[in-house]
């Protein structure tokens, strides 16, 4: 992909045709491989996203164990093919990094005491990635816990808010990341109005800074929607085959 | 730690049906499990497929990119197949460099599309000993419930099948692409069909249970004219050679319908 | 682990003041410790500076080489940054590859600089697409005793500052030095300021026993015109709105002082 | 070593000279290792094998130890020397793969449940290659273990058959496995009819196939014998010795 | 940088004005990291060193642990940005020779025994490299060592002779080590007359070889008295500390 | 787990003997033990020797390719040595990356060959600072039962001394092997012997069982004419200068006996 010429047209809609502030189109399943113990799919734009868990469950090794809670722990990870150049299987510094930041946006959320001296373990593949894989990894996964049936404070939702041409906008794709001006992906639980992940990269003012995460977070709000009505779905179709 | 996922009871079970010429889960002996095959899955690549086979799921891309040929077969492309047990997948699949097993899945799904010459290499040369195009498969298991490799290998093929390449003209030596796609050159269509050897009776397409009580493993790939291409045994047993030919005859014929399900011909 | 080096009691302690507005060790809650900066300290490297922050104890080093620019950015120069957690800072450094924090912590420092365009890499292309000059800025934590993030920054900044290229001249395509130096081009000047949330209040550059109590840790990375170049929130806990933009305001003030020590103007 | 034009010459013999189904000459020496506790040294035609075993014995790390067995661990490599191009000494994909299929192709004449939470140690070192390096190793490697006085059901004897310039042949070199049409390496025990390995590469008909197989199984019985007749003069040797 | 024409001048001079048996400048500081059980930093000429150490302590992983003695660990390391083309910060065969070699040469003084099931734990950092660093690291780690209270026999102290231009010379910097015709380092403790580290390339006759290693050990002596100044300054300075 | 190798009783019964100039295998204090070296082994490498000393036995293989020089030294070929221990070799060895004793052991192999000048690596040049031939020299230890670096450097200069490179001339920038073959150039004998300290005298060649007894290790390996060209001091003891001394005069002697199994001049 080369540099476009312009991130807005002249009506001020992006590449894609969405307005200033619209998310990309989003789908959630949930519990959809048979092996976890709970799992969720996501495509957002043409983000592909899988995230399993497994757990609580014994630790290994177990000189890692806690003995008064739960060790989370977090794997994001790219398939080779799901990028413009095949990424080698290895996994970079980048996902080592977002790992980290990934498991640190979705902890305050897990009641980690309930289950001492055992681990819970998350696994993101990005299968197709466009841009804001991390937020779309957070969502994927907190569905995923869920999924799991692990107790958490509320679910966990991420969306990035950032500027191109100028403008805040909502929901980067690639080519808006990487030519834009500034990229806030941001992780927050909405019940309790608690950020769980911040990031930046570019240059806002403080004053586009706080209109940015305000914007972000608004995003965050809709996908909370569109997470909860994934766990109904599945909750209604378990329902439904119980009953039969 | 595998008597944790199987019980014993169930391992002696599944054996004594198949002594019976019976499986657990209804089959008969020569039967697949439901097959579901999806092409073209991920965009972003240059070919893709999805493959359930029960359970069993399997997503592979194939990217293609420029790069050089080996020394000793300067003039043709190059053919890289890697296999991910990605931990998502399985709790037995830990995360780290791919494993013996992993390995040997990828060399499984290579041999079998490289012996049966599926691939036209000789078509990906762009410049002699300099410049060729590299067809990276990549085999991502997504969930683990036994034969692996028939699943990879399906979703492999269905995969290059499906693969555009990028149309492109050379200017001062440089690759300048061109508007417009063509399909990657396939030529043949190998399919593997495996076998677990269980109270020394075969039976095709073992499931995770199955796998776990098997002494041995066959699995042989053949091509679209019937010719065998590749062989694998696997597993702490042996086979008689009855058995072996009994396997090929079978593979050839389950090659054959299995095949159907992703070339119409 | 942690409680055998900090004892429970201290840490409750800590936050116990914090909720009072005070500190164990009797700083503001928006203060730092004494800094120090000490430029070219290692004559051999382009560039160098060693940053004290109380005990806190990093080197940075800067090397100059020539090399492959990347193929999608030809004609600009290539900045590396890499952070070693060497075991001699403190006993829980291991020898061995960079860990999540060590990525994260060069993963931060380098973002500051390339977000804020602080190096003018079009400045630093030789020959478009084949021949660039590759700034590499290695982080040397020697001695951990909290923030990390504040002082590999600050002594990042620093040795840019400080760095000396060689003059040159081509020759037949090949780079002949010629006699003289230049300072490297460095356009801005990012500040990293990082603050940790103990008992729901904000503290700015915790030290280690501060960082073994805190909830979660916000660093706000701004330019030399106070805007924000980069953010990275670290640790288990959550920030609230307010938090987060209370703290981007305090960051671009604390930013503006540090950078007075760094560069003269 | 560049494509030979032919593979067979006019009078249907191969480039060094063999028939069809004959197989290189062949070499066994017993026991020639100082510190194993088993070893044997094996040449067929330019191949140089050496394998050594060590074991039963604890296992390291313990965790690997299993309640009612011995676990078999082993280990395929080249000498950075044994091919024409140096080879690097990490251990490549293809001797990571060919170490497994020798495992499974020995484990199944191991009597594993005589020595519980023990592990038996096989090393089998290629010190020069020249075509059918797996199948040389296996033929050493059981030589090793029954050095090493592991009690077995058979010996595991290996050899290839496969096809070239349209016929089939015994005991492929390097050439023939190169650019021949086919390779069915096989590994078996002779007493028993039981095939502990097939692999197969290449392109051959279900009738080729069967031919192929009978035939390497042929070679099989041959090499078992010069087999045997290694042990036997290991044995002799110690004998005399003994009585001296 | 490039090949001097020569590495004495007319007056026998050497590249930096030094006779042919003068050390470079030398300064050392005892105790200066805060973390580390004991530490020091010495300049020698253009080096530049640091040393730290820890324990005794636990030992990790527990089985490497002996139950008469301690084990002593060494890490030799050079700072990416410590030679003229930047190193990669993984180590190199160099440095895991010379962290041997110099685990070797620290060895003999301490009194291992003292400490059963524990680990000492030797970190050498070279932050900017000039010739002579091992000998440099040895002599700086004796003094951590010192510095964490560690028992010893006596301090280690090191430094090279070698030849350049035909001369005997002490001391050798980096264009005398790679452009000279030998290089002795020498390790030893001074006090008891023990060589404890002896390495040496290039081509030197017996005669000249002995003439090296007195000269060698003559220059140990020296640095030696430096030694102990250097711990004599941090004991008057604590000393005083305490007093105020 | 050394005293579950020797026990304590054999060891002690080992030093004991050695300050009565005795040794447990009836060997002198300065006598190695019987040594054999076969030349040539492995037709397919360009050179080749295996070295028994005692029962420790040592295979070295030679291959030459081409490849770049190092920069700095533009105008030469490129000696690398690597060792190799075995998991066959030795109950202790374990598969890996080499670890500090094999990195150790190689090392001093290519100290001896460098320092002494053996190889005449000028000649090795094809094209100045773009192609040279690379000299692979792989240590490989089949049996230890100690001493191994005395039987590495000696298999090491006899597989050299063997060495055949191909005849080539330069064709358009492009090597062309032409028929025949020449020797390597080789220009000096370097020989290692290695002595231990046990007791608190010296001996040479030790064996196994005599290295984990001994305090410490010395070895001195001397050229054609008798000049030292490198020494290695090992093992957690110490000695004196005389011991040193001592050494330095016997080993040229053995070197020059060890030397006439290899040339024969």
């Amino acid at each position: 992909m080369s540099k476009p010429e312009k991130l807005l047209d002249k009506k001020g809609l992006r590449l894609d045709g969405r307005k200033l502030d619209e998310l990309r189109p989003i789908k959630m399943e949930v519990g959809i491989l048979a092996n976890a113990d709970g799992s969720a799919y996501l495509e957002q734009g043409r983000n592909k996203v899988l995230a399993a868990v497994y757990g609580p469950k014994e630790v290994h090794p177990k000189h890692l164990a806690l003995p008064d809670r739960a060790i989370l722990r977090c794997r994001y990870h790219m398939a080779p093919f799901s990028v413009e150049e095949r990424k080698s299987p290895a996994p970079s510094r980048r996902e080592i990094e977002l790992s980290k930041v990934i498991r640190d946006a979705l902890e305050p959320a897990v009641f980690l005491e309930y289950y001492p001296r055992t681990s819970i373990d998350i696994f993101i593949e990005i299968l197709q990635a466009d841009g804001g894989t991390r937020c779309a990894g957070i969502t994927t996964a907190a569905l995923a816990l869920a999924d799991a049936g692990i107790p958490m404070r509320d679910l966990v939702v991420a969306c990035a808010a950032g500027k191109a041409d100028g403008k805040l906008i909502l929901d980067l794709m690639d080519l808006e990341d990487k030519y834009g001006e500034a990229d806030v992906p941001l992780a927050m639980m909405p019940g309790i109005n608690a950020v769980t992940l911040l990031q930046m990269d570019g240059s806002l003012t403080l004053e586009e800074f706080e209109k940015a995460i305000e914007m972000a977070m608004e995003g965050c709000r809709k996908i909370y929607e569109v997470q909860k009505e994934a766990l109904k779905a599945k909750y209604v179709t378990v329902k439904e085959e119980t009953e039969e | 730690m595998i008597s944790s996922i199987v019980s014993k009871v169930k391992q002696k079970r599944i054996a004594q049906l198949v002594a019976k010429g019976k499986r657990l889960d209804g089959r008969a002996l020569m039967e697949y499990r439901e097959i579901k095959i999806e092409p073209s899955i991920i965009e972003r690549a240059e070919g893709s497929a999805q493959v359930h086979i029960g359970k069993t799921q399997v997503l592979v891309g194939v990217k293609i990119e420029t790069g050089e040929p080996f020394p000793d077969i300067p003039d043709q492309g190059v053919l890289t197949v890697n296999a991910e047990l990605v931990p998502l997948a399985s709790p037995t699949f830990e995360p780290g460099p791919p494993n013996e097993d992993a390995i040997e899945l990828a060399r499984i799904v290579d041999r079998g599309i490289r012996e049966s010459k599926a691939i036209a290499l000789e078509e990906l040369c762009i410049q002699p000993g300099k410049k060729v195009f590299i067809v990276f498969v990549d085999v991502y298991v997504l969930n683990h419930d036994g034969n692996l490799i028939d699943a990879s290998a399906l979703a492999a093929l269905t995969a290059l099948v499906n693969t555009k390449m990028f149309n492109y003209e050379m200017k001062n030596d440089e690759i300048v692409k061109k508007p417009g796609y063509k399909p990657l050159p396939v030529r043949n269509y190998p399919v593997a069909v495996t076998f677990a050897k269980i109270n020394d009776k075969l039976v095709v397409d073992p499931w995770l249970e199955e796998e776990h009580v098997m002494d041995a493993r066959l699995t042989i790939t053949t091509d679209k004219d019937g010719k065998i291409c590749s062989i694998q045994k696997g597993g702490s047993g042996y086979f008689t050679t009855q058995q072996i030919l009994e396997a090929a005859k079978i593979a050839k014929e389950k090659a054959a319908e299995l095949r159907k399900l992703v070339v119409k011909t």
